[in-house]
């Protein structure tokens, strides 16, 4: 279970980045949630290096070292060819996802920088209540090109492993 | 009008089906009554329902949670060569004592009184049987042989497990008959299964909307853009469409062209000539099995879905949740001896399966908006009439036999 | 006891209505199987449902989802002066298809198999309906004319929608009888409308006991503190309560007066002598009727509320969602001449409705509380005797005449 | 098959209780008509109900939301030395008008129309009785003596309040019986009451799994190992079951050991000889009641638990909310006059005790565990032959008497 | 639809703001919310400009350019009223409203600050479990005076367009 | 009610502590949260003082003055007891708590810290969808030592007074 779609990693121990390394993260996440909250899609791969690697899952495929996602990108091209097809090929109910981010820790990692954090994804459906979609947690990895950060890695481990029905739009 | 009038209000409980046998009543889909008759007639019935894999369970204690109908079973490796399966039911009060999906067992504990069961589900012990210092405990004649687990009974097909609490379910070949146990060795040929992983989601609609929708040859080229957009399936593609002699079960075979704007693309609202995939690994398709079907759906009926599309193997179970709901389990496989690159395969199409599933996604929401129509519209009919009024086998898609199949045994089992 | 004893547990099948007829037995508000009938009888019955407006669809193709019950319907301007309404429900396998709460369209098509309906609902276009290279599609004696979408009459007056389904709805002039009538068209007196904005709530309690609620002529002085505080509405206030001839329209009128401490005003709990508003933009009030009435809340059995309180009008619909709750659309309006001080007028003073409303909260809490008593109490009753046990229209407030009107008529054609 | 044929789908209405009288059917914990009939029967019937205590309520006006079944009543501190307790539904219209869980009040005002109560639930204002101007208002024949809140039969005992709307309730001792009166008023005997606060859970069980649970002095050794490690509660300790004389009461009576490892812990799983307390604050226990024993859980039924585990004292009323859920109220409570120390070591305790009790925890989650199975197999049974068939007082844990004397109890009251 | 009462705007490309100023809009933030979640209604118009304009609409409304508000105050007296109305005048259950602000993104403008972020309320009844009961976003402008931040105007646009039975307190 | 196990409180007028003083103890705070997410309860009490004061109340008994909890424990040694009989004795079925802190509001106190917040717990039970299942604030205090900062008191109010079922983790 170590292929190139797996994601099983060891933890190695990593240092806090400094307090501006901090807020800067901090603040490209601000801006990467505004954007999928917004549904600006077409812009969402620009934020990933050309090699990125993306993937959603489930605690428990992560525990068991299953290496099957909910969804799955081995480039930038991928995640356009998501958006693309989602905006294009896919049939789903309108509603909207609001993503609140939480607990955000930066560390450094060999000149570039690792994060972990938590994900609440709350979702409307038409003429429905706010609910709790989805639940969980990411480890992402990311670069700092010319000031701005992309992201190389982004991993998202869902508590929510019974989907409520479908997971639609990219986290 | 004075007080004294008393009004009978009706509960539902006359139910008649439609004079022409291709449509079916929307009360199908929504009557808590109906539900209940479906749990005692099929799930508890001469039917054998999905438990799991062989691949889940390989090492002797080796367990995991699944179910029939509403209840939760547990499989597992009792011995080398022996699965075992039963209800997750204590026989004292009923607890339904295992909590984890999966782990590996000596012995299976109540939490409640302790009361223990080996894994092959006989009461082992019971604390205090005897009381203590000669006070309570069970009674004289109390006896374990018959307070144990119920147990069901168990097939294992090509890797899968299957399981049934009724002693009149024919065995599993018989139950499938020939020529969808022929479609069946095709994929479940013997060779060793791995299990890449699972996805879970609640479909809040009746669960036989999803049986539907896999019988329903029809759609996939219509609803699924992507598929038609990359020649995955489409309606002038080689095909056919085979039921059991009863109809009960089913398989939907196709065979995958390439990107192409035609005839038939035309009369396709969804296709997209511009679409071009960027990465074109998610497409990668190897041809591994010896006839040239790319794609075969074989629903067994009632409980679970076969996948093989390209290199996308899984299997899909079906835990059906109140009349409006069910849970969706989707177990993706390979095989044991795929080289990494094949798994890789697998592991990229699965992006098209699943709750997030570009072409997936779009059955699950479109059961749920036929479920809210079917629970505001009683007197409603779904119209099931491609392809004519008869149920037979055809070489073509575009048709609704398998439905009508489907449900014509239905009624006869639910005596409807 | 021995176990050989077979008890019989009857559902809730016999209802008697309370001897006095100006009691309501609380089941009505919480039974399943009366809530259905209503369903029947009463949203699927002969009476006009509000749909909607015309300025929400001004030009060919603009859409608007709607209801009639819990059927979710499509309203569209299928031509530049006609409107057409259907059930959003394929007429193929039922699915609800149109998803978005507004739009403009050329034609419906379903996701499903991409049955095409045109404006009117007919349906156009069944994709592969003669098969691929002559296999498969519907049957020959299909036919698309007897296949559309369900059809609603339509009622257009003074810029509102009104549908039904059945074929006995009278005329809905003569539905509304003279008396009502003139009161609506008061307001929808032929002046072109423009909205304004949407809000909605899911209120969770009975649909009917905010039918009570806006016929509750003894309510509004004494729940709403903000009324009686500044005057808006008080018990002593010229006023007068109307219905159509057998009590389901109703219209409850009044005349704004200061805020001031008398009397009346001493007998209100609720009044605050001492409050102040820091801005009084909010109760500007501009007189724009001929007539001296600064407030008219007209109830349309079943399905809306017409309000016009000082400058600020409103529908509200009703779209029941089970016996214990429903939801409540407001859509607020001015005309389409108004001036720009007008339309700021008239938002200013929506402060006071919709689910934040200085006033209209009071109305969503207090029938919660009311639907969790009768939940709690299926004994209980409700008294509506202030102003007598008879049904008349009134020249006062402090009466529950229309209430008994509403059940009068309710009680008819429920059969109870 | 043709589609004349009418299927009669027929409610649940007919229940046989299984032969043997030792075995409790799991449609007791699902089925909703019989759970309607538990609140006709059981609730409303001739049973005292918990409300609160009297410490609560200390000032007159005090007053306090409680329940009896699903019905909101009120507590009030009517005066000096009486408590009054009635039904939180306005004589009006029926609006659970009493929305804080405590207060004072010198009446009681329903917002919906400011009908005003005294506080013995008299009606003692109804605004604009007479009409405005001599227009409208009541009819002359109202009654407000006839309209008041619907108030229940209150008894007083040990500090504690019940409530009973039927009058065939006998007395509150009579009730209870002399052997159980004896227990209760051991801890309730006369020293003035203290509150220390509330925990308040919702758990997704029938209300009877709490009482069982109780009753069951068989699991309490098991299932908490946090108990048998530390000698809290262990089979082999001096112990007594005892019931009224129709078993619808009872008490499980204990004398903690120390922590040990022997024959008996040695058949517990759960023992752990390893745990050790760091801090033993939370297990300094002080003897403060005259007779050795050291726990006593006490069940009235249908709607109580008086508990005393060391110096752990509270109540936990049981107010159902359906067949498959209660909301359970924890009340802790020392004497008004402890000392501060003792004060100090109650709520040390309390971490074993309530939602997130290190003991309680578990009950919760196995009672939830159990009304899932119930759920999903209708035909089950629970055994509950623990100590044999009969029902009787013992000196023993290991024994089912308790619930078999209940379920004996319940059967006829409930005709089953 | 862009009278005085309307809110209807365009994007303009706004500059982020430093990381110092990021930091204490958070913390204005952090205060307004706790003073709201406290109760402390009295203050709360205090934290407001005497012009301010605050309006609570949904996406519906804002999609379409409709001027329809739940709730909308055009001065610090009105939002005054709302307060003083909803202590002496308006009747509803007993609740508690808890806000969870998160993704706040702060820009210049002007000599002032725009502001964009995301809101969850998270409403508990009487003995009721805890349910999401708003989600939306925030589009605000703050003045600086004295060290002291205060809000010219809050726009808060809800996904939740059915609003569960009514919006009690102010967001 | 104001014995050693009463945490009624007066609120003293604090000072906002520096924003780098706050961005440390949001990190602290973060750390901590991803400790107990991470299920690492052993080493959780280490994150807070010997004679550490711990406890997890509702509003109802917040507001009445009563000092029962849900949880207390008055020193790490309860706190790791605790821990103990949740790993050892405890029975529960197995889930997820994920928590989101929102709002932390630092100040100075007599040489330590004080800080306020809010806090969402995120519930997963097996095969059922992510809910909320606790939602109320915190009320804390911290000393640093060494550049590490230790929990000297951790109250926290849960606006969640109908627990459902049961709290099983710490929070
Ligand atoms: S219920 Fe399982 S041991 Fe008692
Ligand atoms: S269900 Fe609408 S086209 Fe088939
Ligand atoms: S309902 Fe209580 S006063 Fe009218
Ligand atoms: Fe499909
Ligand atoms: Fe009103
Ligand atoms: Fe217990």
């Amino acid at each position: 279970m170590s292929g190139a779609l797996s994601t099983n990693v060891d933890k190695p121990q990593l240092r806090m980045a400094s307090r501006d390394v901090r807020a800067d993260v901090q603040a490209f996440y601000d801006e990467y949630i505004a954007l999928l909250d917004d549904g600006e899609f077409d812009a969402w791969p620009d934020l990933f290096t050309k090699e990125c690697f993306y993937r959603i899952t489930t605690r428990e495929n992560a525990e068991a070292g299953y290496d099957l996602s909910l969804i799955c990108a081995e480039s930038a091209g991928m995640l356009r060819d998501r958006v693309r097809a989602l905006d294009k090929t896919m049939m789903f109910g309108p509603r909207s996802y609001r993503r609140f981010l939480s607990g955000l820790r930066v560390f450094y990692d060999n000149g570039g920088i690792q994060t972990r954090g938590n994900l609440l994804v709350i979702e409307t459906l038409v003429d429905k209540p706010s609910q709790v979609a989805f639940c969980g947690r990411f480890e992402d990895k990311l670069i700092c090109e010319g000031g701005n950060h992309l992201l190389e890695k982004r991993l998202i481990v869902l508590d929510t492993e019974m989907i409520p029905n479908s997971l639609i739009y990219p986290l | 009008m004075d007080g004294s009038h008393i009004a009978e209000i009706p509960g539902s409980s006359a139910r008649r089906w439609p004079a022409r046998a291709s449509r079916v009543p929307f009360w199908v889909y929504t009557d808590e009554a109906i539900y209940t008759r479906e749990l005692e007639r099929i799930f508890d019935g001469p039917h054998w329902s999905y438990l799991g894999m062989e691949a889940e369970i390989p090492q002797v204690g080796d367990y995991r949670l699944t179910g029939v109908g509403e209840r939760s079973i547990i499989m597992v490796r009792s011995d080398d060569d022996t699965i075992t399966a039963f209800e997750n039911k204590c026989a004292h009060r009923g607890a339904r004592f295992c909590r984890h999906k999966r782990g590996n067992a000596t012995e299976f504990a109540c939490p409640y009184h302790q009361w223990v069961y080996t894994l092959e589900g006989e009461l082992q012990g019971v604390p205090f049987r005897r009381g203590v210092k000669r006070k309570g405990g069970m009674p004289r004649d109390f006896d374990p042989a018959s307070n144990g687990l119920r147990k069901l009974r168990i097939a294992r097909e090509g890797g899968l497990v299957f399981g049934t609490f009724s002693e009149a379910t024919p065995d599993f070949r018989d139950y499938l008959g020939p020529r969808m146990w022929e479609h069946f060795s095709r994929v479940y040929n013997g060779r060793e299964l791995k299990v890449l992983g699972y996805n879970r989601q609640h479909i809040p609609a009746n669960w036989k909307l999803m049986m539907e929708n896999i019988k329903d040859s029809y759609h996939p080229g219509l609803l699924h853009a992507f598929f038609s957009t990359f020649g995955l399936f489409r309606a002038d593609q080689e095909s056919a469409v085979e039921m059991d002699d009863i109809g009960r079960h089913g398989i939907l075979i196709s065979r995958k062209g390439e990107k192409e704007a035609n005839e038939v693309s035309s009369s396709i609202r969804s296709f997209d000539a511009e679409l071009e995939l960027e990465d074109e690994r998610m497409l990668d398709y190897d041809h591994e099995w010896p006839t040239p079907q790319t794609v075969g759906m074989i629903t067994v009926f009632p409980s679970v879905i076969l996948q093989q599309q390209v290199n996308s193997i899984s299997t899909r179970q079906i835990l059906p949740r109140g009349a409006d709901g069910f849970d969706f389990i989707w177990t993706h496989i390979g095989y044991a001896d795929d080289t990494p690159e094949m798994t890789e395969r697998r592991l990229r199409q699965a992006n098209l399966f699943g709750p997030a599933g570009l072409v997936s996604a779009d059955d699950g929401e479109i059961i749920e908006f036929s479920q809210e129509a079917f629970a505001s519209a009683p007197e409603g009919e779904s119209l099931i009439e491609m392809g004519g009024h008869d149920i037979g086998n055809t070489d073509y898609m575009i048709t609704e036999t398998a439905i009508r199949g489907m449900y014509a045994y239905y009624r006869e089992v639910m005596g409807l």
